[in-house]
């Protein structure tokens, strides 16, 4: 995707690059499985910023290919203002018929804790019967990752309590052990993990191994940080990439997003989260 | 075989939902059956195993009043996105108010599960969950995915085994005195879940003549021969959604999440709004009118196609 | 993705069906692909297998043209009722105008197989079949069924294998330009079977505007990201029928089994309705506008409901 | 079911009585399936004639409980005006699931050919690649006789040649090959034949051999007419019950439901006949 080197906006949090850098990955011909929380945000703002027929499928079983023009911005991917703007409607089942067949080309998503393998846990820290911390349960992400040509993943916060060695728990299947263990266990051949998009940096796996290294820098982000938030030794390519900032155009229609996503509750107020964390 | 099953949510949960069952409740966003899960809390069934594709602050209720002894699902969030809900937390860590099991599925595994019921086989195959913990971390707590040879390709493929729930219950947009049930907008794993149960419970926004049911038959997710009782049960969604009925409470779902961090809060919540009403009525006289036209929907009526012959 | 992918019957059969593949066609009463197999035989391809869990007439006229060497299907029925259709009989008792496989699935079988290729999943179970000789002859010319044991209940179960045709066409009341397709009346196996298909041509009554078709987004049976082309086909399921568009033509087909129940009429036949024509419109001619007057559906304009929010 | 000893009819064929005998078995909370051919023409009677909100299922995936308000008879179970007339409208799959759940309660089939524990044969009689005689093929039958917990066989020419002590091939399973080999094979224990109904007689199954046994005669047909047009040396009941004629008017619904198939090309004129047999 081409940028116009003219008008590269300056001030952006690593949240905004994360999901702009998200959203120059998709292609005009991508089939999308368009999944609930921050990947939802990139898919929105793909179609208003480049692609406004992108073809895009939601698990509870509709598919989308007109820009969205709802009233208000779903709240969820379950929003009842999806209906009316969608090309097909059908069941759970019908969605998981898409990916199942290999149609899904590009998914992303966000999920807990990943390990160096591209494997996610949003399922327990701790034993699985008697959790220290039990996280909320992985919904349709393994099947996601399982069963979509290309995977991304967006972790909104780079550290090493969300980077880490090794899961107490694979909820949804990035590489498993590495190497070709993922073929192996019979996904299929063009299915995995393509990189990983943070607040930081943008991570590629490497081609043998399948191990995560760094690839390419945010702007503002430098090496050391991303290793020193990363919980596993992290390998650096021989040559790390710098990505270019948000565009003015990018960073508005990302803010837009943002705050049409506010207004429905799909994005909390800074200030509200003091409630809601413990 | 025509018979007038309506009934109130009160004689209807009484007579075909009992303790030690596995309940499943309908809707993905469109049409969650809280009316029902309210009326479950207040007859103070126990033991009960609830299955639904996401479980949401509607297993964490019934969680947080002690209803059931394993929940099983694909994620139990709270409404402000993917953290997990409070009483589930609670169960889970402390064991307050009880031990629960949760049963983690992937979203897939478990609409699967339901077809295979929904289709009276044993089993269903899915290329997902190999070599995950989803594979294999329901052993310990019942349900569980096995791996079989294809007989064909000679591929080891996972199978996932028939979910049959004792009783199922539903909320509608409509459905007739028989129970023939019509449902639009997002359907989830309410269909084939519903249609997999051994009793079923429909609670309508709505009860409408026969014929109304015949001019777009397509709509009906569940017809009258499977059905035991239809329950009038307007707002019986909320706070979430029902196409063409009302939207989702958001500011009713973000105070949710305020209001049952603490244990005394949840405490509070519960009885204001259930275990402190009566019925489905008195929630809403509490929700107040106000809320009830802020939410209601407008008019979109589409979808007439010529039907003639 | 925005394309138009527009095109006659002869351009999309002669892009997208080749000889020797294995071809799905639609319709199980409501919207058979006439005018598709018309087009299939004037370009003389060769060495088709074709699939559909009712073949009829349409099957008789593709065998009768000597374009198939293989139906799989459940039954190839004369319009009358239970009876073999003529060229059917000829091509399996006699071998004119070739020898033949009849693969024959029960209608069930051949539905969860189309369902395994829509799932995308080698096989699925189901409980009838066994014992019967449906479950092993298929295995002399080809396609078979299987047993499991359940790995849950450790009962053995039958499975089928998943059906992918090479491409499939489908008659249906409209399309996008993009190839959003919209069916409702009967489906019976159109959805699962074209779904599964590698190539998918839609032949349409109407073209409409995607807003049409997002009016009512439930009807949609395959969307465009699995379309290639998009055909206008007005009365292309003639004499089958099209719910909301026309009526079976129940003369024309009576006529059909008396007039190819011998050879040389049958070749009468082919060369008036068939060969002898250029495309559907030629076909409509010889009907003449009386009887497409006559079998026009009338209006029966329903099944609108609130989609609101 | 009760019939009112006055109305008898005096005049009627043996199909006619096949008809009438077999709605008779139809019970007021059955959930039947409907299928093609003279089973179709059995259960419009039935709901004309009792039970107007009788549950009835169609095998291309629809479900009915109001007697049929169209202003034609149905041409074939797919007809379109079924369609507004139907409370359930799916796909195959739809109807196949109430199946295979269990939840048929009675069915009626045709078929070509017949043996003595019940099994249908609608493919061939010959060898299968190369038949003597090519059938049309099963359908649905199939699964109908596999799964629908009581199945009656109409078979409307009670000859020899249709009734045979074994099939050169079985489309439709009813016992097997009797005893407990249904059973053993994996169907259903409440399922399998309950009766065959032709125009001569009532056959019922041996509850140990599960064999065909002659159990109740139609008016004026005889024990020694039954056994010489039955293929197989039939067993007597000890008790062979009478049947009694059609009453009045279930013969006027019978003939005015024939006629509306007419009609529709579903029953054909006896003058047509000659045009298609070969």
């Amino acid at each position: 995707m081409v940028i116009e080197e003219e008008n590269y906006c300056k001030e952006y949090t690593g949240f905004e690059m994360m999901l702009v850098s998200a959203c120059r990955q998709i292609r005009h011909d991508d089939v999308v499985f368009n999944a609930f929380h921050w990947p939802f945000l990139v898919v929105h703002m793909a179609k208003l910023l480049r692609f406004p027929n992108l073809f895009t499928v939601m698990e509870v079983g509709l598919s989308q290919n007109e820009v969205p023009k709802p009233d208000k911005m779903p709240y969820s991917i379950v929003d009842p203002v999806l209906v009316p703007n969608s090309v097909f409607v059908g069941d759970s089942i019908d969605a998981l018929s898409i990916l199942q067949r290999g149609e899904i080309t590009l998914a992303f998503l966000s999920t807990s804790i990943i390990d160096k393998y591209g494997n996610g846990n949003t399922t327990v820290i701790g034993p699985y019967k008697k959790p220290i911390y039990r996280l909320p349960g992985g919904g349709g992400a393994t099947e996601i990752a399982g069963l979509a040509n290309r995977l991304i993943w967006l972790l909104d916060d780079h550290s090493k309590y969300r980077f880490v060695e090794k899961l107490d728990f694979i909820t949804d299947p990035g590489y498993l052990n590495g190497y070709d263990s993922r073929i192996k266990a019979g996904y299929p051949l063009n299915s995995g993990p393509e990189a990983i998009i943070t607040p930081l940096c943008i991570m590629r796996f490497d081609p043998f191994t399948k191990e995560a290294y760094l690839d390419a820098l945010h702007p503002n982000a430098t090496i050391e940080q991303v290793k020193e938030e990363t919980g596993w030794n992290l390998k650096i390519a021989d040559e790390v990439r710098d990505i270019k900032p948000p565009t003015m155009r990018e960073i508005e229609i990302c803010r837009k997003t943002m705050k049409d996503a506010i207004d429905q509750y799909y994005i909390l107020k800074p200030e509200w989260t003091k409630y809601l964390e413990k | 075989m025509s018979t007038d099953k309506i009934s109130t949510m009160r004689e209807a949960i009484k007579k075909f939902v009992h303790n030690n069952e596995l309940v499943f409740l309908g809707g993905f966003g469109n049409g969650i059956a809280f009316s029902a899960a309210h009326e479950i809390i207040r007859q103070d069934l126990k033991s009960l195993t609830v299955c639904k594709c996401g479980g949401g602050i509607l297993f964490d209720q019934l969680i947080g009043a002690g209803v059931v002894d394993q929940i099983i699902t694909s994620h139990c969030w709270n409404p402000h996105g993917p953290q997990p809900a409070w009483n589930l937390k609670r169960a889970m860590e402390e064991g307050i108010p009880n031990n629960l099991i949760y049963n983690e599925q992937s979203l897939f595994m478990i609409n699967m599960s339901f077809y295979a019921g929904y289709m009276g086989v044993p089993f269903m195959p899915i290329r997902s969950i190999v070599g995950t913990d989803i594979f294999d971390n329901p052993k310990e707590v019942g349900l569980k995915a096995a791996k079989v040879e294809c007989p064909f390709t000679g591929e080891e493929i996972c199978v996932v085994p028939a979910i049959n729930p004792d009783v199922g219950i539903i909320q509608v947009q409509r459905a007739d005195i028989e129970g023939n049930a019509q449902m639009w907008g997002l359907i989830g794993d309410t269909k084939f879940g519903i249609n997999a149960c051994k009793r079923i419970i429909v609670a309508a926004e709505e009860i409408v003549d026969k014929a109304v049911i015949m001019e777009s038959p397509e709509r009906t997710i569940v017809s009258s021969n499977k059905v035991d009782a239809v329950v009038h049960e307007p707002w019986g969604g909320h706070p979430g959604y029902m196409q063409g009925y009302y939207y989702t409470d958001l500011e009713y779902r973000f105070n949710y999440a305020k209001e049952t961090k603490e244990i005394r809060d949840w405490n509070k919540w519960l009885e204001k709004w259930i275990t402190g009403v009566n019925d489905r009525q008195e929630y809403l006289n509490i929700l107040g009118e106000d809320k009830l036209r802020k939410l209601k929907a407008k008019n979109l009526i589409q979808g007439a196609v010529n039907y003639g012959y």
